[in-house]
């Protein structure tokens, strides 16, 4: 049940529960036995609410699911959901709360880099199981984390590698301000220098900066071949409308390493989008049964499955290879899950065959290479199980399992 | 100094049963509740007091007063991750902010500047350091070993603990009487300023800045010196904060912080100590709530109130209180109204100095 | 290529990057001006500060986007719709709120600051927390090498028209007579035989819809979030302010500066370090100018 | 210059195109009582401002001294510290204040904190404003508010006291009392009192310095001043216009 108010105007979901709210802990089912506690963190609103929502609801849709299949070790699942509103202060409260007052068994949560690193401390010191779910830079090693989403490895060098082939060799970088850009434009200048091509300028923007006259100027001067925009939450979306708006999408061709996670595809007309390319894990036209049955079983539960984006995929995903972990160890304790997870378990998802690389917690993952066409993702090329081998270059936590770092590329 | 303080008796006083009683209270609370959201409200609190002495007394209004929060928290965090130890930062966390507020409260009272224009600068001064912060996601922007971080904010440094000793953090019920250890000083520190000549002398300046310059005093040192000790204990409340949320971020420098604050302390009461303590722990408890539902935006509840407090109450929750409490006792009743014509009138004089002002030059004898 | 045609090929970009960034410091300005205009007029008129005037932007752009989304021409939406609807809104907002305290500033402050919060409220409880925007209504267009967005001209243009209205009126019309009446002192508009709560009321209402139609034209530009508000209001206190009470001179002096430091600073580093300088600036020119810029230079001027 | 107590120098003030005070050449004897006379817009307010330091004087529009002191440009509190007392057109109180507070701010930083309640004690006595000391200056009657804002001024204890039309707006009960104290500060210090009241001047006696468009039209004792053809053409010139 998503709780988004505008739902509640329509009249569908009922008003109790809209008031019992995203972050009130509610009975998924009325458990027989204690039930298992998930936990999960996620702006259900504010400026990253286009990401936060479908993973809301994504959480929603697994749990059910599970317990409608007769739960984990015959227990229900209760998702404790609290929405952190787009406020890092708040997620640091809400994981205190989740480890020292709900004690849930695990938690997959956290959006943007920001929010993963404010709370990621917090789990590792309390010994609590963390699943963070989205597309990110790359780099965590910590025992105490599983990630699921795409890392630059995984998907950053299949579309610097394409634009570099069919656009030309020098590219200008905007990226967000925070650590998700400044790692991630790191990744991008080492892989572009890679392939024999050149950055000839990175600027990073605060997330809430919305006007981007100065900056498409300079672009302008600059005349790189391909803009790449790692651009991130509602504010930056401005940044793809004003380069509409002043005809440079027919002029210098753009791809992202985020457009199409917040549904910007959706939000911008045709005529603005088209033509940008992107990479990731998952597209709805993803052709395999565990996607067709996943969009139906959405499409079931929240009426149409327009906002089905990447990374609400990948926290589906993200839980259900939790599920099977638990399944496999047979127990929550923690040596035993931890053994399950280091066990190359794998699931078949929307976004195909997920399996975690015991060395990193990381998952290796099937990439698209898509492009805009008419607010639709269109594939344009997929690559099979590709490793996070950024990750792998420095992290194996079978051999110190003590780590708890973040590694960045140095360029 | 206290011999004569039957006569002066605008500063208020102390009234120590009902201090003692709530600190007793309050030292019980943990036998029954949870600390974690007392602790936070306590911190608010404290913040509160710091704009209320300010305002309350001196007249003096900051638009951007959760800047001095803000360096606070910042700073605490900051020297906290390059010295491992948290007593130097915890000092650090109190000089820093008074310090800067110093510079800058001189710069605007020795200035001349007054009322809205005020407002502008305290405002500017919180937005320019939410800006700044907000944009030092670089690696190029660290302090030491601490990288500010920008959006990021600056998580996982090491939360207070005890004086030289930094293997014992203080969290949980510790940090909860350490908070309310700190209040009940500031609180009894801010009774003692105002019982004192200085404070006296503020509450003239309060009244009448004009005539308090011509008995020879030098307001604006005096403003400069309440402004930065304001900023002392809003830096001491962000330090707390700080170690209570166990992150900083840019948003502790944001209008929302100072907007807040300010609310708070004109429900509480304005020209009051307590009422401000009282208006952020009350309104605090139901931000905290509110915030726990998303069926009504809880800016629509907190700003339904600030409305109606300044239409319907302009003296605040505490003041009126005492007015219906003690609607007998002559003296309170008309020291009440006159407080009210002071604030309307204030605001006269004010708005009558910018007209002047605006035109003097025109106006010869 | 041979050197000279090099060199001639380079003088010709580098003229167009110089119009380039003129144009984006007149769009910044014009965008000052739009977003202080409403704001302006209700402090120089009534010396009250009406901290809900970002609000008031917010809900005209809301308001368009709204129109917009259900099919209503974009250009009607924006010039006519927004400004009525924001307009009635600041009519209201006068007769229950305002009008209960002239002559206390703070006061006043302080409950139009609640007010912001309150309408923040109410457009969440209604669109929700989410990023809204529509496109631009009008395509690129090209300047020499560089591309432009078409539609910053049309709020330069936008911009321009409202600043040679309002000193029209101010200077041609028994309102601007009122008006100039008020901004010297209170009573002159008593005195000229006009009950001050109606010319309160009236400007308090004027100056809405000024707020409306900032909101309603820039709305296609950058998307809008219901706390959007607050950035606005930021910007336009501190161009009103240190206009001083002028309105027109004011606003647009200040605006002028601002506009080209914060657009210059840009073009030199970011968009960020951009604003910080305009802001340092602003605290800088009230340091010399405490009474803003018109209560130092052209006192008298509308 | 030593026996001066006050001695302007070439004392000029002008603001935009007029000239409200035009090079004025004024001194007073210690313990000297002197009427600052003229009709409204002579400039009289502009140079007590100047005198007080509310107007800020740049050197290039001559020079003040105050007890030996060149003042120029110096701010107010600086120029009371040397012992002036001052009390404003417009009484300036602390109106949120009681009497008694009032007056402690005043005696405070001359007596000290020990003294000062003591002080207040006996001005208060002094003003018989006995029954008011714990009410609100701003509930006070405007002539009331003027007493004690004379009190303001004796608990400085002052060498020199500048009072700007001390008689605006009170009842004739009032200006006996008013003019009995002046008289009895200027048993100690010097007193300038600037008014447009004839009436009142003569009741004060002394000596009177006329004003006229910013400039000195004569000095002298208050008939000779009173009786001066001139003196009355301006006054009554004034009046018919």
């Amino acid at each position: 049940m998503s709780f988004s108010r505008r739902r509640f105007l329509a009249g569908t979901g009922s008003a109790g529960l809209t008031v019992l709210g995203a972050s009130i802990p509610f009975e998924m089912v009325l458990a027989q036995g204690s039930p298992i506690k998930l936990g999960s963190i996620l702006d259900n609103s504010g400026n990253l609410d286009a990401y936060g929502k479908p993973m809301v609801m994504a959480t929603t849709l697994a749990a059910e699911e599970i317990n409608a299949t007769g739960g984990l070790l015959g227990r229900k699942i209760q998702v404790v959901q609290y929405d952190s509103q787009s406020d890092i202060a708040l997620y640091t409260k809400y994981a205190q709360q989740l480890t020292r007052d709900d004690k849930v068994d695990v938690t997959h949560g956290g959006i943007t880099s920001a929010s993963r690193e404010a709370i990621r401390q917090t789990f590792h010191r309390a010994n609590s199981l963390y699943f963070y779910n989205v597309l990110y830079e790359g780099g965590v090693c910590d025992r105490n984390v599983v990630c699921t989403g795409t890392t630059p490895a995984q998907a950053v060098e299949p579309i610097v590698e394409v634009a570099l082939k069919q656009w030309g060799k020098t590219a200008y970088v905007l990226a967000a301000d925070y650590n998700y850009g400044q790692i991630t434009s790191k990744w991008l200048t080492h892989y572009i220098n890679k392939g024999g091509g050149k950055v000839l300028q990175s600027s990073f923007f605060p997330l809430d900066v919305s006007d981007f006259g100065s900056t498409i100027a300079k672009i302008q001067q600059e005349k790189p071949k391909f803009v790449v925009a790692a651009l991130v939450g509602g504010a930056h979306m401005s940044f793809f409308r004003q380069w509409a708006a002043s005809g440079m999408n027919k002029k210098i061709p753009l791809c992202s390493t985020t457009f199409g996670v917040g549904n910007e595809h959706l939000a911008l007309s045709a005529a603005e989008g088209d033509g940008i390319l992107i990479a990731g894990n998952y597209s709805q036209e993803n052709t395999n049964a565990a996607n067709k049955d996943f969009l139906a079983k959405w499409a079931k539960r929240f009426g149409n499955t327009k906002l089905v984006h990447e990374i609400a995929v990948s926290q589906y995903q993200g839980i259900m290879l939790w599920a099977a972990c638990v399944k496999k160890a047979g127990s929550l304790d923690r040596e035993k899950m931890l053994a399950a997870i280091e066990s190359g378990i794998s699931i078949q998802g929307p976004g195909g065959t997920v399996t975690l690389d015991p060395k990193t917690h990381h998952a290796i993952l099937d990439i698209n290479v898509m492009e805009v066409k008419n607010q639709k993702l269109t594939i344009k090329q997929q690559f099979k199980a590709r490793p996070p081998s950024d990750t792998l270059q420095f992290c194996d936590l079978q051999k110190n399992p003590k780590e708890n770092k973040q590694y960045e590329v140095k360029i | 100094m206290i011999g004569d303080a039957a006569n002066f008796t605008s500063a208020g006083r102390t009234h120590w049963g009902w201090v003692i009683a709530i600190f007793i209270l309050l030292l019980l609370l943990p036998a029954g509740f949870d600390t974690n959201t007392p602790t936070l409200l306590g911190i608010w609190a404290l913040f509160a007091l710091s704009l209320g002495l300010m305002w309350g007394y001196a007249g003096i209004l900051s638009f951007g007063h959760a800047a001095y929060f803000g360096l606070g928290a910042y700073t605490y965090a900051i020297t906290s991750m390059n010295l491992g130890e948290s007593t130097a930062a915890w000092i650090f966390a109190i000089v820093l902010p008074a310090f800067v507020a110093a510079l800058i409260g001189a710069m605007m009272f020795y200035g001349r500047i007054s009322d809205v224009y005020m407002g502008v600068i305290t405002l500017v001064f919180s937005l320019i350091l939410a800006k700044f912060m907000g944009a030092t996601a670089g690696d190029a922007y660290s302090i030491g070993n601490a990288r500010l971080g920008g959006f990021n904010g600056i998580p996982a440094f090491p939360i207070l603990n005890v004086p030289g000793d930094p293997s014992t953090p203080i969290f949980g019920t510790a940090l909860y009487y350490v908070v309310l250890c700190c209040l009940v000083l500031c609180y009894l520190v801010s009774r003692w300023v105002l019982s004192s000549a200085f404070g006296r002398i503020l509450l003239g300046i309060r009244e009448n800045e004009a005539r308090i310059e011509l008995l020879g005093y030098n307001a604006p040192a005096y403003k400069t010196a309440i402004f930065s000790l304001s900023a002392a204990m809003a830096g001491m409340a962000g330090c707390l904060f700080a170690s209570w949320a166990e992150i900083v971020t840019p948003a502790l420098f944001g209008l929302g912080q100072s907007v807040e604050v300010i609310i708070w302390v004109i429900a509480g009461g304005l020209g009051t100590l307590m009422g401000p303590v009282i208006g952020a722990v009350l309104l605090g408890t139901m931000k905290l709530l509110l915030g726990e539902q998303t069926f009504i935006d809880n800016s629509l509840v907190i700003g339904g109130i600030l409305v109606l407090v300044v239409l319907l109450l302009p003296r605040g929750l505490l003041p009126t209180v005492m007015g219906w409490r003690k609607q007998h006792g002559q003296r309170s009743v008309s020291r009440a109204r006159s407080n009210s014509m002071r604030r309307r009138g204030g605001e006269r004089r004010q708005l009558g100095a910018g007209v002047e002002h605006g035109k003097a030059g025109q106006n010869h004898e | 290529m041979s050197w000279r045609a090099w060199t001639l090929t380079f003088e010709k970009v580098a003229m167009d990057y110089a119009a380039v960034v003129f144009l984006e410091i007149i769009y910044m300005i014009a965008f000052l001006v739009l977003t202080s205009a409403g704001l302006a007029v209700v402090f120089g008129m009534m010396r009250v500060i009406n901290l809900a005037h970002g609000e008031f932007v917010m809900v005209g752009g809301y308001t368009t986007i709204a129109c917009a989304k259900a099919g209503v021409n974009i250009y009607l939406a924006m010039l006519v719709i927004a400004p009525l609807v924001v307009g009635i809104l600041g009519l209201l907002v006068e007769r229950l709120v305002v009008r209960q305290l002239y002559g206390r500033m703070i006061d006043t402050m302080l409950a139009t600051w609640g007010l912001s919060l309150l309408i923040v409220g109410i457009v969440t409880f209604i669109f929700g927390n989410t990023a809204v925007s529509v496109p631009a209504p009008i395509p690129g267009y090209e300047l020499g090498e560089f591309q432009m967005g078409g539609y910053n001209l049309f709020i330069i243009g936008i911009a321009t028209l409202l600043i040679i209205c309002m000193w029209l009126v101010m200077r041609f019309t028994r309102f601007g007579l009122v008006a100039r009446g008020a901004m010297q002192s209170a009573d002159v508009a008593s005195s000229l035989g006009y009950d001050p709560k109606r010319v309160y009321m009236w400007t308090f209402t004027v100056g809405a819809a000024l707020s409306g139609l900032a909101g309603g034209v820039l709305a296609p530009l950058t998307g809008l979030l219901p706390s959007s508000g607050g950035a606005y209001i930021a910007k336009a206190f501190i161009t009103v302010i240190t206009g001083g009470a002028a309105i027109i001179t004011g606003t647009l002096s200040s605006s002028v500066i601002f506009g080209t430091i914060n657009q210059v600073v840009s073009f030199g580093s970011t968009p960020v370090i951009g604003e910080i300088a305009m802001l340092a600036f602003a605290v800088v020119l009230l340091r010399l100018m405490p009474q803003g810029i018109t209560g130092r230079f052209f006192r008298n001027a509308p | 210059m030593s026996e001066m107590i006050v001695e302007t120098r070439d004392l000029s003030m002008r603001f935009g195109g007029v000239l409200a005070v035009n090079n004025v050449n004024f001194s007073l004897r210690e313990r000297e009582l002197r009427c600052l006379i003229g009709p409204n817009g002579a400039g009289k307010s502009t140079f007590f401002k100047c005198l007080t330091g509310q107007y800020q004087i740049n050197h290039s529009h001559g020079r003040v001294f105050i007890r030996g002191q060149d003042v120029t440009g110096w701010r107010p509190h600086e120029i009371v510290q040397l012992g002036v007392g001052i009390k404003t057109q417009v009484p300036s109180v602390m109106n949120g204040l009681t009497v008694w507070e009032n007056l402690w701010l005043s005696a405070r930083r001359i007596h000290g904190k020990k003294g000062a309640s003591a002080e207040v004690d006996r001005i208060i006595v002094e003003l018989g404003l006995q029954t008011q000391m714990r009410r609100m200056v701003g509930e006070l009657a405007h002539g009331q508010r003027q007493i004690v804002e004379i009190g303001l001024v004796l608990c400085q204890q002052p060498k020199l006291v500048l009072l700007d039309e001390p008689a605006a707006g009170i009842t004739g009960a009032e200006a006996d009392r008013l003019v009995s104290l002046i008289h009895g500060i200027n048993q100690q210090s010097a007193v300038v009192v600037v008014d447009h009241d004839m009436n009142f001047v003569r009741m004060l006696g002394g000596s009177v310095t006329v004003l006229h468009q910013g400039a000195v039209l004569m000095e002298g004792a208050t008939d000779a001043v009173m009786n001066n053809a001139k003196v009355r053409e301006v006054y009554i010139g004034n009046r018919a216009k």
